[in-house]
């Protein structure tokens, strides 16, 4: 008998991150009997080890932390409850009773890429980040190549907006983008705001992290959806079996895309691509190096493929990448190890704004 | 005076203390009554939230030390800020003072090349400093050139966050944080140490009682607390009297934003040895401490009591997000509703009621 | 008694012979009974005056009668119409109009705008200009001149009691009060004021007419009501009272007015000014080359009219405004801009003329206002510690020989009367033996006993070897006191002329600026 | 630099200083009848909540503005009850009506989140006045119908504080109660119409949040606004056309900084407002108008007929 404890940083009505990991909960609380879960929402980050603790009282003997800011106190409690399994997610401490997790985005940022880069009139692209870290550095960056291998003139203008979650920031970040001349718009902050902003004004968008095709049906291109139950499935079907154990986590880091299916392609689950959007991506037909004449909706596909497959033969980050400095970052034909993927500082070619940290 | 039957209502000038103790407690007990009907509304027997939250709270060495643990910022700022009240200065600014405070430790602690030994203290002494300049600031602007308190001690909160922002995002982003906006860990020289088993900071926690029987006595003891009080109650008696205003005012600032900002420290240095977004090293510490200092009805010690209320209140908030699983929001509703209710009850230490006598006064 | 005085005039309802009458009123507040069963009438042209020792009751009193204070108990009559008075409204509806002791004015706004509030009939647009019309039109009828759009911050304490008259003439006040009118007027606003009200009885109106100055009393009302400490002691004709009988009535004891004053012995000069320049809060010239000196042993009087630089130069005395010019050297030593602090040090008093507002901290202890300018040096304050023991002992002296009354020297200053406030301030001023005292109006507000100790003290201060300098409005005062009169007119000195051979005439021509006297 | 900056920066500083400015005039009115009320957080998130809940039940804004109106001017009438009768001090009493105001408002709301408005209020174009070069793209499109009745209400404001009968009695309140009791004033009733205005306008600006200026509902989404809109009351100096031009200075600000994120450090840019706030009330202290700019004079304190 399991009972997991979930500690959120957001509101589990926040329609973003939150909001997902509450999604995937009540997932695997409903398919197995012998598990049963609880959670807390709106934690603060330095607050997290009072919270473990109350978990721990109520009897909760596996606890996830959702938050990378969780890292210090997650870790402190794994040294305090020797007995408890901890998993934190988008973290790198581990401990033979901690675990760390993460479903990634960036190969579902490429394939968006290739799509706004077919569908741009002006060759702007506006991209709004909360906050300048790997994670959202690493999705601009595969979102720019994509752009560039169908459009390679266009430009990823980004503004940041240093808040998760913050609707009038994100508007008005979005209303500036606009105002630059872009007309097709990315994001990674958790809310629809990018996506109401772009449809009042008749422009495309693509979708992050939630199903928000509801939010602007006829604008709404494609987008990333995340499955982080697969995750938790696997993570604790493993505890109940034995698998895992409070004695031989140290190494357990899940870093699952497109291939384990923590990732999806699309707005709305089970949906790629807007059906709208086929007809403007068919007639969309480039000079592939590779695949020669294709056009831009039937490359996304066999990107896809490629990266979902279990054998992945395709990493966005092939090189030779440059960096927008002019830099090799990734020499001809080799990927980028997950060290350097994970703390990628940065920016590629095409990527127009502030980049803090940029080395 | 009013008769209302056999019983006579009257004014009077200053309640006893103990009338302000009593019907402080009985406004607490209303507002719990008052959020007993939320709980109810929510589907959870009020006896079992007030009981949970007993037992939660008072009724485990963990409880009880998460209390003071979030009582030893309040407790610092709102020290300072009867200081400052008395001297009707309103400090909104607690809040940017503490977040001063937060940075000049960080620096010391993480960059500063000093012995061991001198890290602590030196942490302790540049938080005071940076709370102090940060807050005298508002009181220049104050004298110098009329600018409203209110507003520049609010204003400076705000820029006080994004310097914090703009630390951790740039020049003082952690090496080992693989890009996140954090510094790194202090090194252990530079860490509170904390009672065995809890994550009360002690030397924090001893520094804001002592300054509350400090600053209890600089008020009624002292020439300061003596001029501290003729510039609040009556600024054109001050000049009359010659007391400086500007010294008077700097003076009060800097005890005021340097204890607030000695909240800072203790944050940073004894609970998350690092520095990282403003919001998630203050919980709004300093505007609670406003309503801290405006109960202890600027009394520093009494502001060691209602510090602990609201260490409490904080704690209590916790478990009816985790134990009770109620809804997260429910914490504001019931601090609001506890507030409303102390507030409300003000009016009714002025009054008294007694029997009357026969023949007396009707209206 | 003068019994049928209004009843024959043509405006007085025949069948009730009052306008307005309190019968059996009682008021308490925590601590004390301010009006203790009083029964008070006011006939129809009649100037019915009220007198009373300070916090005998008389504002209470009023205050009940315009609906500000709820009686407990007891009734209020109204042309023969039993009435309720629960607001102000009621009150200016029923015809009462008052024009308070502290002045009920909104600084900021102007005369028309502050005659314009709550007036009933005023236009919605634009009420300003229709109501500065019909203020001017008023004030020409009464001989009030006033400007309508003048701020009233900017007025003199005479301008803006003109303005409080002229709101409670356009609201149609039958029953006017007046609390205290006189304590800020000079002689010649005074006459004005006088003649306002004649003109007012002779149009019917009733006037109540607080004062305690007996002279005024005397001349202006038909008949008198003594208070003492809340009762009324008694109600008599003007015509057949006198000046020892109203004091008696009112102190319950023979007053003296002759002061025993010793002859003047002046010693070296403690204080010289040599044509000082000042600025009025305005940024205006308010002091213009101000030329005297005060001896030791003696009192300098000023008189003048107020708003001629007296304040501004009293403040300049005291380190609390700027001299653009010209030097100021007391006791030998230049202190020109000097700091009040250095200039209490080296023994100069100061007593105020904002009492309340300057003088005291209203919200501390009676012990506490007592060492105000002191508590930074010993006894009281040591390495920054304040030495309680000592200002409690210091405190209960003072309070003993000055005849301060108060409940205990903890109790918070703002509670005293306003007799009891100003010995305050003179306790703390002369107790510490200065050599220099500035009083500007000791004893404005203050009633006849008051005003005679006081004065006794400031005789006592120059038989003590200090010099005095005495600003006051009140004409008699100066003339009684001071050893030198100085007359301030526009920020200059105008004259000096001795205090035994001034003549009353000539000193109010040359405070109106008509005369010049070098002495 | 080109005239399309300007104008979008001037489009967006209206759109985005809207609520600012409702905000800012209700304000204005509270602290000129001398009720200071620090819950205007709480007020507007209330206010947004409930404009969207009934906007998106019923199916129509203006209907949803009126619900955000009548709730704000409810929770403001608390706080004048707090304040006005019991004497309570407005401060406290303020920042307990915007922590109470966000919980209450989070909680009721919580089924309501991620879900866009049906019918959302729309942006209008002015007709003619649009299509003048420069300035119609600027002010008179891609705004909402508030944008317009926002300023068309400060004038109005302003002409009924400094024009009116109404006025007069409203200042004289705020500057000295005891005066306009004095004179038949019912000071508790002035009192407690000016904060409930201050309410409503309040709750409108917030309604302006969620059912125009991003119509959806999301916790918190008022973000800090109605801190902006106490330091704009005093940055206007209580004077409603000045909060016009406050309002709208704020709204570029915000925008701009988003657009020069490029140049300038982004924190930099975010703390401009308010170090613009502090500046301006620096500078208006080296210039002699003190007795313009200052604050109504019994701002803050209750009014006791008959206290010492
Ligand atoms: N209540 C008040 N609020 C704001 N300013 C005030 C207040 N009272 C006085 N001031 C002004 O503050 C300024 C400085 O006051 P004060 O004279 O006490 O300072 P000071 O100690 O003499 O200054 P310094 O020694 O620096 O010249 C003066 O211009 C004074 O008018
Ligand atoms: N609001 C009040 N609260 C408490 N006590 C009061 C209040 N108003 C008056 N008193 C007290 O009532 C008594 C009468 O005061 P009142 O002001 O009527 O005296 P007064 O005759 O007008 O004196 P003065 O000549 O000094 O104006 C005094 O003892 C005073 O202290
Ligand atoms: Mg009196
Ligand atoms: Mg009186």
């Amino acid at each position: 008998k399991i009972k997991a404890g979930f500690i959120y940083v957001g509101p589990i009505g926040d329609y973003g991150w939150t909001h997902a990991h509450d999604v995937a909960r009540r997932i695997v609380d409903e398919q197995y009997d012998w598990l049963e879960t609880v959670y807390i929402e709106s934690v603060p980050e330095g607050e997290v080890e009072t919270y473990i603790d109350q978990l721990v009282r109520q009897g909760c003997n596996v606890i996830f932390t959702t938050s990378f800011g969780f890292i210090d106190g997650t870790f402190a409690a794994a040294q305090r409850y020797p007995n408890v399994i901890f998993a934190h997610a988008s973290g790198f401490k581990r401990a033979p009773n901690m675990a760390t997790y993460m479903a990634d985005f960036y190969q579902v940022y490429y394939l968006n890429g290739l799509m706004a880069g077919a569908l741009t009139k002006t060759g702007k692209i506006g991209y709004v980040g909360a906050f300048p870290i790997p994670e959202l550095k690493r999705h601009i960056s595969a979102f720019t190549i994509g752009v560039r291998e169908v459009n390679p003139t266009a430009e990823v203008h980004v503004r940041w907006i240093y808040e998760w979650y913050n609707p009038a920031a994100a508007k008005e970040a979005t209303e500036a983008l606009i105002a630059e001349g872009c007309d097709v718009f990315a994001f990674t902050e958790d809310s629809p705001t990018v996506i109401q902003v772009a449809a009042e004004r008749g422009l495309a968008s693509f979708a992050h992290y939630s199903p928000m095709y509801a939010f602007a049906p006829d604008y709404v291109v494609s987008g990333q959806l995340v499955h982080w139950e697969v995750i938790y499935d696997d993570f604790l079907v493993k505890v109940h079996e034995g698998v895992y154990t409070n004695k031989n986590l140290t190494h357990v880091d899940y870093w699952w895309l497109l291939a384990q299916k923590a990732a999806e392609l699309g707005a709305e689950i089970g949906m790629p691509v807007n059906p709208q959007y086929v007809a403007p991506l068919q007639g969309y037909v480039i000079d592939h190096p590779t695949f020669g004449r294709i056009s831009v909706y039937d490359l996304v596909f066999v990107r896809y493929n490629q990266m979902a497959d279990p054998g992945i033969t395709f990493d966005p980050f092939e090189g030779p990448v440059y960096d927008r400095k002019g830099n090799l970052v990734v020499p001809a034909g080799m990927w980028m190890s997950y060290d350097h993927l994970i703390t990628m500082e940065w920016a590629a070619d095409g990527v127009v704004g502030p980049w803090p940290g940029e080395p | 005076m009013k008769r209302i039957g056999p019983l006579i209502v009257e004014r009077r000038l200053a309640p006893p203390r103990h009338v302000v103790f009593g019907v402080s407690v009985l406004a607490v007990v209303v507002a719990l009554l008052l959020a007993a009907l939320v709980f109810w509304a929510y589907g959870v027997s009020p006896w079992r939230a007030y009981a949970e939250i007993g037992r939660g709270t008072l009724g485990t060495v963990g409880g009880l030390s998460d209390i003071v643990r979030r009582a030893i910022p309040l407790i610092l700022c709102g020290v300072g800020l009867t200081l400052a009240f008395r001297a009707q200065f309103w400090n909104i600014g607690a809040e940017g003072q503490l977040l001063a405070g937060a940075v000049a430790a960080s620096g010391v602690a993480l960059f500063l090349r000093v012995p061991d030994v001198l890290r602590l203290p030196l942490v302790f002494l540049a938080g005071f400093g940076a709370g102090a300049v940060w807050a005298v600031i508002p009181a220049l602007l104050r004298v110098k050139l009329q600018v409203n308190e209110v507003i520049s001690t609010l204003m400076m909160n705000y820029i006080m966050a994004y310097i914090v922002e703009w630390l951790v995002h740039g020049p003082w982003k952690g090496p080992t944080m693989r890009g996140f906006a954090y510094t790194d860990m202090f090194p252990v020289a530079a860490r509170l140490p904390l009672i065995a088993g809890t994550r009360v900071h002690w030397p924090t926690l001893a520094v804001g009682v002592a300054a509350a029987l400090v600053v209890g006595l600089i008020l009624s003891r002292t020439r300061l607390g003596y001029e501290v009080r003729v510039v609040g109650q009556s600024p054109d008696a001050a000049r009359y009297a010659g007391i400086s205003f500007t010294t008077v005012l700097a003076l009060t600032m800097v005890v005021s934003g340097g204890l607030a900002a000695l909240a800072g420290v203790g944050e940073v240095a004894g609970i998350h040895w690092r520095l990282r977004s403003p919001s998630h090293i203050s919980m709004g510490y300093g505007y609670t401490a406003i309503i801290v200092a405006w109960l202890a009805r600027g009394s520093p010690v009494a502001a060691i009591l209602t510090a602990l209320l609201f260490g409490l209140i904080f704690a209590a908030g916790d478990l009816m997000k985790s134990t009770l699983g109620l809804p997260f929001q429910i914490t504001g509703v019931f601090n609001g509703l506890i507030l409303f209710s102390l507030i409300s009850s003000d009016l009714l230490m002025y009054w008294r009621i007694r029997w009357g006598k026969k023949g007396e006064a009707w209206t | 008694m003068r019994a049928a005085a209004g009843s024959g005039h043509p405006d007085g309802p025949p069948e009730s012979p009052h306008l307005i009458r309190l019968e059996e009123v009682t008021k308490s507040f925590p601590g004390v009974t301010a009006n203790d069963r009083v029964t008070f009438e006011v006939r129809p042209g009649e100037v019915h005056a009220l007198l009373g020792e300070n916090g005998a009751g008389k504002t209470t009193l009023v205050n009940i009668l315009y609906g500000l204070y709820r009686p407990d108990s007891g009734s209020i009559v109204v042309r023969g119409r039993r009435v309720a008075i629960r607001s102000p409204r009621e009150a200016i509806a029923l015809g009462v109009g008052m024009v308070h002791q502290h002045f009920k004015l909104v600084l900021p706004h102007t005369v028309a705008e502050n005659a314009a509030l709550g007036l009933p009939g005023t236009p919605f647009w634009a009420p300003a200009r229709d109501v500065g019309r019909r203020l001017c039109a008023l004030a020409e009828r009464y001989g009030l001149p006033v400007d309508p759009d003048r701020r009233v911050w900017e007025l003199s304490a005479g301008e803006q009691q003109r303005v409080e008259i002229l709101k409670a003439l356009l609201r149609g006040a039958q029953v006017l009060i007046l609390d205290e009118p006189t304590s800020v007027l000079t002689p010649q606003e005074t006459g004005e004021l006088f003649k306002v009200l004649s003109r007012m009885r002779e149009e019917g109106h009733g006037v109540i007419f607080i004062s305690h100055k007996l002279t005024e009393v005397l001349e202006v009302a038909d008949r008198i009501t003594v208070m003492r400490r809340g009762r009324v002691v008694g109600t008599v004709a003007a015509a057949e009272a006198n000046k020892p009988m109203l004091a008696r009535m009112m102190v319950g004891r023979e007053v003296v007015f002759r002061l025993t004053k010793a002859a003047c012995t002046p010693g070296e000069a403690a204080l010289s000014v040599e044509g000082i320049h000042v600025r009025n809060d305005r940024g205006l010239p308010a002091v213009r080359g101000a030329t005297f000196h005060v001896c030791r042993g003696e009192i300098f009087g000023i008189a003048g009219i107020a708003g001629n630089g007296q304040r501004e130069l009293v403040e300049a005395l005291t380190g609390l405004r700027r001299i653009e010019q010209g030097k100021v050297r007391i006791l030998g030593n230049e202190v020109t801009n000097r700091s009040p602090r250095f200039l209490a040090d080296i023994g100069v008093a100061h007593v105020p003329e904002e009492r309340i507002r300057m003088g005291i901290v209203p919200g501390l202890s009676v012990e506490e206002n007592l060492i105000l300018k002191r508590h930074h040096r010993p006894p009281f304050c040591r390495a920054g510690l304040l030495h309680l023991a000592s200002v409690r002992r210091f405190a209960q002296g003072v309070i003993e020989e000055y005849g301060i009354v108060t409940s205990s020297p903890n109790t918070p200053a703002k509670l005293l009367s306003g007799g009891n406030i100003q010995k305050l301030i003179l306790a703390r001023e002369l107790s510490g033996q200065p050599a220099l005292v500035l009083a500007a109006h000791p004893t404005y507000g203050l009633d006849v006993g008051a005003t005679e100790q006081i004065r006794d003290l400031l005789l006592r201060q120059r038989a003590g070897g200090a010099a005095v300098l005495l600003v006051s409005e009140d004409l008699e005062e100066v003339m009684e006191l001071a050893d030198r009169i100085a007359v301030m007119f526009r920020g200059e000195i105008t004259g000096v002329v001795a205090g035994g051979e001034a003549d009353r005439e000539e000193i109010g021509l040359m405070m109106a600026g008509e005369e010049r006297v070098r002495g | 630099m080109d005239l399309g900056w300007l104008v979008s920066t001037v489009s967006r500083a209206l759109a985005f200083g809207v609520p600012l400015l409702w905000g800012t005039l209700g304000e204005i009115y509270a602290e000129r009848s001398g009720v200071v009320n620090l819950g205007v957080e709480g007020m507007m998130i209330l206010g947004a909540y409930a404009g969207f809940a009934v906007a998106q039940t019923v199916g129509v804004p203006a209907l949803g503005l009126l619900a955000a109106a009548v709730v704000g001017a409810a929770a403001a009438l608390w706080h004048a009850f707090l304040t006005v009768t019991l004497r309570a001090n407005q401060y406290v009493s303020g920042l307990a009506l915007t922590l109470f105001g966000l919980g209450l408002a989070g909680l009721l709301g919580r089924g309501w989140e991620g879900k866009p408005l049906r019918v959302p209020l729309g942006a209008i174009t002015v007709p003619g006045l649009a299509e003048i070069p420069v300035l119609g793209p600027m002010l008179f499109v891609d705004q909402t119908i508030l944008t317009y009745l926002g300023v068309l209400l400060a004038v109005i404001l302003w002409v009924v504080l400094f024009r009116t009968r109404w006025g007069v009695v409203i200042r004289s309140v705020g500057e000295s109660p005891a005066t306009a009791d004095s004179l038949g004033i019912n000071v508790t009733l002035v009192r407690y119409l000016c904060v409930a205005l201050g309410g409503l306008l309040a709750g409108v600006g917030g309604g302006y949040l969620s059912v125009a200026y991003r119509p959806s509902w999301t916790e918190g989404m008022t973000a800090g606004m109605g801190w902006i809109v106490i330091a704009l009351t005093i940055f206007a100096s209580w004077d409603p056309l000045r909060a016009i031009w406050g309002a709208f200075f704020f709204g570029a600000l915000y925008h701009l900084s988003f657009r020069l994120q490029a140049y300038v450090s982004p924190e930099l840019l975010k703390l401009m407002p308010y170090a613009f706030a502090i500046l301006v009330l620096a500078v208006s202290g080296f210039g002699g108008a003190r007795w313009r700019r200052r604050a109504p004079g019994s701002l803050g304190i209750p009014y006791v007929r008959g206290e010492r």
